[in-house]
């Protein structure tokens, strides 16, 4: 049973830009699921759209249907969709801060027995060991890498089912995305949870999820198994580089078209 | 000497007045992240809801709790109805948003409830307490315990998760949504909190001047007080209160005769000004993050 | 229809940067000024004197303030003391003998000093902090007004206005004074709209909206927020000295209060920030709003329609000058401004709906 | 004919402690004029009601309209929009009464021809109050702390005090506090240490309340406060109890025990025709108001006699033709003349009993000559342009 | 150190109260090259670039572009001397059309000033002329023609650094610092960014600094590479070697999953 549909979405942002149209998409209960895309392709937009926080953008899913579990959550408020077991990691980590990382997880917990808490904060400092040694300074002070361990471990805090997650490896080091990469795939092993993965690093991506989707100027171009797209040609071209080594300094001035944007 | 003595107590207590009201700036701002200019009417509100409470018969000590859920609930409201569409925009219209509010409340409050000076009495008499040739003034004396009080209070609030998640709603809204804080409900309950800390407020001042919209005046010398020992900071609402306190009634004190003019928002003026050019973010107030 | 964009095409960079790119909006403009012109002519001098004189001159405060506010992104919350210095400074010196002419320039460049002086606490910080320190300084020039008679004249800290020329035209009836008034509005609009397609109004904008990346591209901060506190200053005290000589003609300290200083902030905001047009319609909106709905409400009031007590009818216009602020920043942040360019292009791009996609 | 008046004042900004029950009593007697026909077959007077805010721009709109729609009288209670608009009123020979606010060299009828204060300037009421220090406890020798408002208002009385001061043989200081008064420990701490003989308190507002608790606090007795006019009902019941024995001046009495606050009590507010809060009736700033449109009828009155329409000009003739009236006894007889337009500046002094005032003096103008010189010196400077 | 560098730092120190983000760092670059700088989140980089363009000049050490000591200038200074910089968080003036934003590359070669502004007079206008065509060459080589008139923040990530190259590109930079100028990209966007970079260094005779996660990218791009780690150099050198070293894998490659 699948645990998150979207059909036919479609968010328009300040009353007249329409960011994506008719997208749909489904992830299943504890499956890894990526959406690819180029810049501005509208998957941050997807994302907040699922997760409910497209009202400060002055954005608004004018057609389409969301549903999470057997509910539409189509009118609920960010908070509410949490509590529904669904969490968003922002684009950018945006953690707290001016709160330790300590603080960032206490504020995250939604819950009232103590013990619980515990649990979970032990569990987030088993999955990032390097948090705990900053337990004391501001978050805001943290590296990226740290800073992007917090704002995954702040969601995990809030016991989700699903959990989105918007481009975590922007900016960090190829060992720390490893890492992260690495953790995700614990987690989603681990805890069964299901994981929406935003990334424009298509090739460490697609070796861990088992489907994806491809997005493009606001439309859902491509779909289907990671395998399988990984040996489609097109993607190959566009996000895994062609083959193997890419000769940047070599590559081609003009390239031909997408053959999906008709 | 006494002369000293007695303006550096009744500054110190005049300043903890103050600091009532700037209390609940700093509840707002720290938990909402919202600068309020709107405390100062808040107070004017509260004064208005005390006097009405008691006006209906009541005594002064059950009418300040009525008036603190009322204020409270009006708290409330003024985040359902106002703040809540104002998330994610830039300081200056939420600084202006507070100024409309202020104005609105000017206007509304007295022009329902009368602008004439309405009383309350608290009952604390005129006595002073004097110790040697110093005075001080009873209503301050109460007022800088129970500031002492609340700002303890604060304090600890602050620490339990509630005050936790306030300081992160004050931090990032978009990400307080996104694990799950509701940030209507802390910024309402930042308001409403704000609303209790301005009907002590207002029943202190209100019983010392008489309840008009003149209390809304007090705005000026909260700023002082927040500016000087940081925005986000309940402490620095202490420190803060004491020493504009101080330093705007000792200094008049010697220089009003030779100035002929009084010489105390002179002194209010330049603690905001040289604050901000020496250490913007006041005493205790924490500094912006930015990364390059 | 005639509304169009297709059809106009520039072929030169200097075209491209136009005031006016589009015909019908330039045929509307020299409309609008040539009416501007004749008003007295066909305006009753009630509605010349009261509403559409102090129109013209808030709006170039509101311009001035805008430049600040708005372009370079400074907060102001004491711009009518500026003014107050403008106004005083004018006065005194004509009647030290100075040409009013003269006094103008000179009561312009002494705001401009001491504005720019206030706007050090700008090189500093920003945001809130920036908006309390200019309340500091509303509150300090304020002071100095009222406790220094010499400047604010005698005991009744009241100063009329002597009569003055403007290049040989008497500043007395309430023509000329009008179209002084007009004239440096429609100056300072020229201005305005000259700034903002050069590198200096550029570098005001660099500045507001990201600082640092502004300096790293060679743009001085220090001088430009200096430039822009010492320019808008200019224009606010001019503006201060024209209020003074062409509608009060009698100065004293209230008519440049704290909050006139929030006044010219709500016309600027409800207006929409950094906007020529917004200043205009700002202006006009917040000036003229709440008379005409006390005005409406008391001649209701009056026939018995609706039965409210004098205390509350006047208080009516604070509540609606603060719902209306309240109003614009909840429903249309980006202010009249913003309402009218959406109506330009809902012509503009008839009978489509959108812009794009 | 409808005489129209423009009562354009302040109720929302710094007069608001007066304005209310100062403008009721005003339309209240306004209606109990038209009710008793005091004008005459046919003629009536109407209240033009607008409030200014106290910003001049605002008072400017307010006026010119009011002009527009016929107004020959103003009434601003709002000293900057008074002075704001006393120029035009003056050209457009529009009337300006000031009572209680004004310029007081506006009392020159020959400087200001359409200019009314009506009432004791402020400076006449820093006289009687010295005055009335003079007979009760006299004044050689003796040392009075003035504490005041810091604004032009509360500088007013400097000058006549210091006149005073070498004339009688007392010593007096000032105490500024800022503005508006919520909070004044400074200066009274340093009042208490001058050990005045007299207190003389020049606020408005709250701020009164404030300086008499802050002055009792401090081992002031009450029976050394002596207020400005400012000092109503509203603030005792701020004080409470303890400002029992505090005076001030007045230039119109308290209460309803007087014929004319009768008949409005009849004929205005028992007919429903009272514009506001019934319980204001009689207090002293309704009185006031009262006052201020009696004379004003009675000047529309005078000046209508002969059947001449009425303009600012017959208006300010009437005026000039009022001569020993005092309301039935709500006022001292004033009489104004083309030279003086304050109308004697007699007044009296009150006290505080712990329910009501009590006058403790005689309705009179104390030290006139010295007043007259102040008025013209300033009204001289006031015609060289300033 | 080689005759011809552009920019030398010598023993660079900086600390934010007790951190220390960088530790004597020295490094020069060459006239020409394009010279990586890349290292573990927290590392330095940015702060080492920070303290290149003044923001957070060293404590202790020197800094001298083309044997002129800078460290100590205020970044506008150190832009009129000739180094251009984007950051690592777009930071374009939002308020402004894609055309503005890079006419303010040229600020420096512009003289404003009220005055002129207020009454545009023909001089101002020549100027501007002048640095327009100028812009219109940069937007041409580096194919934003069709966004031109687009406002800033409503245009794709992708394009806003491009713009961001832009802009600095006008500037017609000595020294050009890159912070990690694909960041959130994929394939075919880095593909495009590598070829603008080469072009714009081959069409302009540029000397960058560049900071990157890219592993493949820095190998393509860079002809030497500083490692830093810690606040600290690990190593130094031509960009293959220098990656390749164990410590600057185990600090920072990690095991390789994917060969980059
Ligand atoms: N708040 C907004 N207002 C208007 N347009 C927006 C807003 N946010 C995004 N857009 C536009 O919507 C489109 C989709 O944006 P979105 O952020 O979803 O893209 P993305 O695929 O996440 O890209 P990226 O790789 O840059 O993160 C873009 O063209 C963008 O410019
Ligand atoms: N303004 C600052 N105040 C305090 N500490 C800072 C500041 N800027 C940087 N730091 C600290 O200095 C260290 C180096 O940071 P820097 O931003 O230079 O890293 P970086 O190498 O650019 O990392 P990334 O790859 O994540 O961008 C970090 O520990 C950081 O927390
Ligand atoms: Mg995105
Ligand atoms: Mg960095």
């Amino acid at each position: 049973m699948p645990a998150l549909i979207l059909e036919n979405v479609e968010v328009i942002y300040d009353k007249v830009f329409l960011a994506i149209k008719g997208v749909s998409l489904e992830v299943g209960e504890g499956e890894m699921v990526a959406l690819l895309g180029s810049n501005g392709a509208g998957k941050s937009t997807t994302l907040k759209s699922i997760s409910g926080l497209l009202g400060p953008e002055r954005g608004l899913v004018t057609r389409g249907e969301i549903r999470f579990g057997d509910r539409s959550i189509l009118n609920m408020g960010a908070p509410e969709r949490v509590a529904g077991g669904l969490v968003h990691v922002l684009e950018g980590r945006r953690i707290f801060g001016h709160l330790t990382p300590d603080e960032n997880l206490v504020a995250a917990y939604r819950g009232r027995s103590i013990a619980r808490f515990n649990e979970l904060r032990e569990q987030v400092y088993a999955y990032f060991p390097r948090l705990k040694e900053r337990i004391k300074s501001k978050a805001g002070y943290l590296s990226g890498g740290e800073q992007q361990m917090l704002a995954i471990g702040r969601a995990l805090m809030t016991e989700p089912k699903l959990i989105m997650l918007d481009e975590p490896s922007l900016g960090l080091s190829p060992l720390l995305v490893q890492e992260i990469f690495g953790i995700i795939g614990t987690i989603n092993a681990e805890q069964g949870m299901s994981v929406l993965l935003v990334e424009q690093n298509a090739a460490a991506t697609l070796d861990i999820v088992s489907r994806a989707y491809l997005i493009e100027q606001g439309q859902v171009v491509m779909s289907g198994a990671a395998e399988v797209l990984k040996s489609n040609p097109d993607v190959q071209d566009f996000y895994l580089g062609g083959a193997e080594h890419t000769d940047y300094r070599n590559v081609k001035h003009y390239r031909r078209r997408k053959r999906w944007l008709a | 000497m006494a002369y000293f003595l007695e303006l550096l107590i009744s500054g110190a207590l005049t300043g903890l007045m103050y600091s009532l009201v700037a209390l609940g700036f700093v509840l707002i701002y720290k938990s909402a992240g919202v600068p309020n200019l709107a405390q100062g009417a808040l107070v004017m509100t509260a004064g208005y809801a005390v006097w009405l409470v008691m006006a209906w018969g009541l005594n002064v000590w059950i009418a300040i709790p009525i008036a603190a859920a009322i204020m409270f609930g009006f708290g409330l409201v003024v985040e359902r109805l106002l703040l809540r569409r104002m998330v994610g925009q830039p300081v200056i219209m939420v600084v202006m948003l507070t100024l409309g509010l202020e104005i609105l409340l000017r206007g509304m409050v007295p022009g329902i409830l009368g602008s004439a000076p309405k009383p309350i009495d608290l009952g604390i008499g005129f006595a002073p307490i004097i110790i040697g040739d110093v005075f001080i003034n009873r209503t301050s004396l109460y007022g800088g315990i129970v500031a002492l009080a609340l700002v303890g209070a604060s304090l600890l609030f602050f620490r339990t998760r509630t005050g936790t998640k306030l300081r992160a709603v004050s931090d990032d809204h978009v990400s307080s949504w996104a694990v799950g804080i509701s940030v209507e409900r802390a910024i309402g309950i930042s308001w409403g909190l704000a609303g209790i800390a301005a009907v002590v407020a207002g029943a202190l001042w209100g019983s010392s001047q008489g309840v008009d919209w003149t209390l809304s005046a007090l705005l000026f010398p909260a700023v002082a007080v927040v500016i000087l020992g940081g925005v986000d900071s309940v402490p620095g609402v202490l420190v803060g209160g004491i020493l504009v306190g101080v330093l705007g009634t000792v200094i008049p004190g010697y220089l009003d005769s030779f100035a002929g003019g009084s010489t105390r928002d002179v002194v209010t003026s330049l603690i905001i000004l040289l604050t901000i050019m020496v250490r913007p973010f006041g005493i205790f107030g924490r500094e912006d993050i930015e990364r390059i | 229809m005639f509304y169009r964009l297709s059809g106009t095409y520039h072929t030169s960079y200097q075209a491209d940067r136009k005031l006016w790119k589009i015909p019908t909006d330039r045929w509307l403009v020299i409309a609008l000024l040539v009416l501007a012109l004749l008003a007295p002519l066909f305006v009753s001098p009630l509605y010349l004197g009261s509403y559409v004189l102090p129109w013209v001159i808030w709006s170039a405060a509101a311009l001035s303030l805008t430049l600040l506010m708005g372009l370079a992104g400074q907060l102001h919350f004491g711009f009518a003391a500026v003014m107050a210095i403008g106004a005083y400074a004018s006065i005194h010196l004509v009647r030290a003998g100075v040409p009013f002419e003269l006094a103008l320039l000179l009561s312009g460049l002494i705001s401009a000093v001491i504005g720019a002086i206030f706007g050090g606490a700008a090189l500093r910080v920003k945001g809130l902090y920036l908006v309390m320190a200019t309340l500091a300084m509303q509150y300090l020039v304020d002071w100095v007004v009222v406790n220094v008679p010499a400047i604010s004249g005698g005991a009744h800290a009241t100063l009329r206005t002597p009569a003055v020329s403007f290049l040989f035209l008497p500043i007395e009836s309430l023509a000329a004074r009008y179209w002084l008034a007009l004239g440096w509005a429609v100056l300072l609009t020229v201005f305005f709209m000259n700034v903002k397609r050069t590198s200096f109004g550029r570098a005001l904008v660099a500045i507001r909206d990201k600082d640092f990346a502004a300096a790293v591209i060679g743009v001085d901060p220090f001088k430009t927020k200096l430039m822009a506190f010492f320019t808008s200053s200019f224009m606010g005290g001019v503006t201060g000295a024209i209020l003074a000589f062409c509608f009060y003609r009698a100065v004293t300290p209230e008519q440049f209060g704290f909050n006139v200083s929030i006044q010219l902030v709500a016309m600027v905001l409800v207006g929409g920030l950094g906007s020529v047009i917004g200043s205009w319609l700002g202006a006009g909106f917040v000036l003229l709003a709440p008379i005409f709905l006390t005005n409406l409400v008391s001649g209701l009031a009056a026939s018995g329609w609706v039965p409210v007590s004098q205390n509350f009818l006047s208080h009516l216009p604070l509540m609606i000058y603060g719902a209306m602020i309240i109003g614009f920043l909840l429903l249309e942040p980006l202010g009249l401004a913003k309402i009218y360019d959406n109506i330009r292009k809902y012509f503009l791009v008839w009978p489509f709906r959108h812009a794009r996609s | 004919e409808d005489v129209k008046f423009g009562l354009l004042q302040d109720f929302t900004a710094v007069y608001t402690f007066v304005t209310g029950q100062y403008n009721q009593g005003q339309q209240d007697y306004l209606a109990l004029a038209n009710a008793e026909g005091l004008l005459g077959e046919g003629n009536s007077v109407t209240a033009i009601v607008r409030d200014t805010g106290n910003q001049p721009q605002r008072g400017i709109e307010a006026y010119n309209r009011a002009k527009e729609e016929g107004a020959i009288l103003f009434d601003f209670l709002s000293t900057p929009v008074s002075a704001a608009i006393l120029d035009q009123a003056q050209a457009d020979k529009n009337i300006v009464i000031t009572p209680a606010h004004g310029r007081g060299d506006a009392s020159d009828g020959t400087v200001f021809p359409y200019v009314f204060p009506m009432l004791p300037t402020y400076w006449a009421q820093a006289a009687n109050l010295i005055e009335h220090m003079k007979n009760n406890g006299g004044l050689e020798g003796k040392k009075i702390a003035i504490v005041h408002i810091d604004s032009p208002f509360g500088r007013e009385p400097g000058p006549i005090l210091e006149a005073l001061s070498e004339q009688e043989g007392f010593e007096f200081q000032a105490f500024p506090y800022a503005s508006p008064g919520n909070e004044q420990s400074a200066a009274w701490s340093e009042v208490r240490r001058y050990r005045p003989d007299y207190v003389l308190i020049w606020g408005a507002g709250g701020g009164q309340a404030v300086s008499v608790r802050t002055a009792i606090q401090n081992g002031i007795a009450p029976e050394q406060i002596h207020s400005v006019i400012w000092l109503a009902e509203t603030d005792a019941a701020n004080v409470g109890p303890q400002m029992k024995g505090v005076k001030r001046f007045e230039a119109t009495a308290a209460g309803t025990d007087l014929p004319i606050i009768q008949r409005i009590q009849e004929k205005v507010i028992a007919a429903g025709k009272g514009s506001g809060d019934q319980a204001n009736v009689g207090n002293s700033y309704y009185n006031l108001g009262v006052a201020t449109m009696a004379v004003a009828v009675e000047a529309a009155r005078l000046g209508m006699e002969g059947g001449q329409p009425l303009t600012g000009e017959t208006l300010k003739a009437g005026f000039e033709k009022i001569s020993g009236f005092d309301a039935e006894g709500l006022m001292p007889a004033v009489t104004y003349t083309a030279e003086d337009h304050q109308g004697g500046g007699a007044g009296r002094v009150s006290e505080w009993d712990g329910e009501k005032w009590v006058p403790v003096s005689e309705w009179h103008a104390a030290y006139p000559e010295l007043i007259r010189q102040v008025i013209e010196e300033s009204a001289a400077k006031y015609k060289e342009g300033n | 150190m080689s005759g011809d560098s552009v920019l030398v730092c010598d023993n660079i120190t900086r600390r934010f109260g007790g951190v220390v983000a960088l530790k004597n760092v020295s490094v020069a670059v060459q006239r020409g090259e394009i010279f990586g700088l890349v290292g573990p989140n927290g590392s330095g980089k940015t702060t080492l670039v920070n303290a290149i363009t003044g923001f957070y000049p060293p404590q202790e050490g020197r800094i001298t572009l083309d044997g002129r000591q800078i460290n100590g200038l205020k970044p506008f200074r150190i832009a009129s001397m000739g180094v251009a910089r984007t950051f690592q968080n777009v930071a374009l003036f939002h308020g402004m059309s894609v055309l503005d934003n890079i006419l303010m590359g040229r600020h420096i070669f512009m003289k404003p000033n009220p005055l002129a502004s207020f009454f545009y007079p023909w001089w101002a206008q020549k100027e501007e002329v002048a640095h327009r065509r100028h812009v219109e060459e940069v937007i041409d080589l580096l194919q934003l023609a069709p966004a031109r008139d687009e406002h800033v923040d409503v245009i794709p990530l992708g394009l806003q650094k491009r713009v961001e190259l832009a802009r600095a590109l006008c500037a017609e930079p000595k020294l050009l610092v890159l912070d990690e100028p694909m960041a959130g990209m994929n394939q075919e966007e880095k593909e495009y960014m590598v070829r603008f970079i080469l072009d714009a260094q081959e069409a302009l005779g540029l000397t960058v600094l560049i900071i990157e996660h890219h592993m493949d990218v820095v190998t393509a791009l860079c002809d030497r590479v500083l490692v830093l780690n810690n606040g600290q150099e690990i190593a130094q050198g031509p960009a293959r070697e220098a990656i390749a070293d164990p410590r600057v894998v185990e600090a920072y490659i990690g095991k390789p999953r994917h060969a980059a």
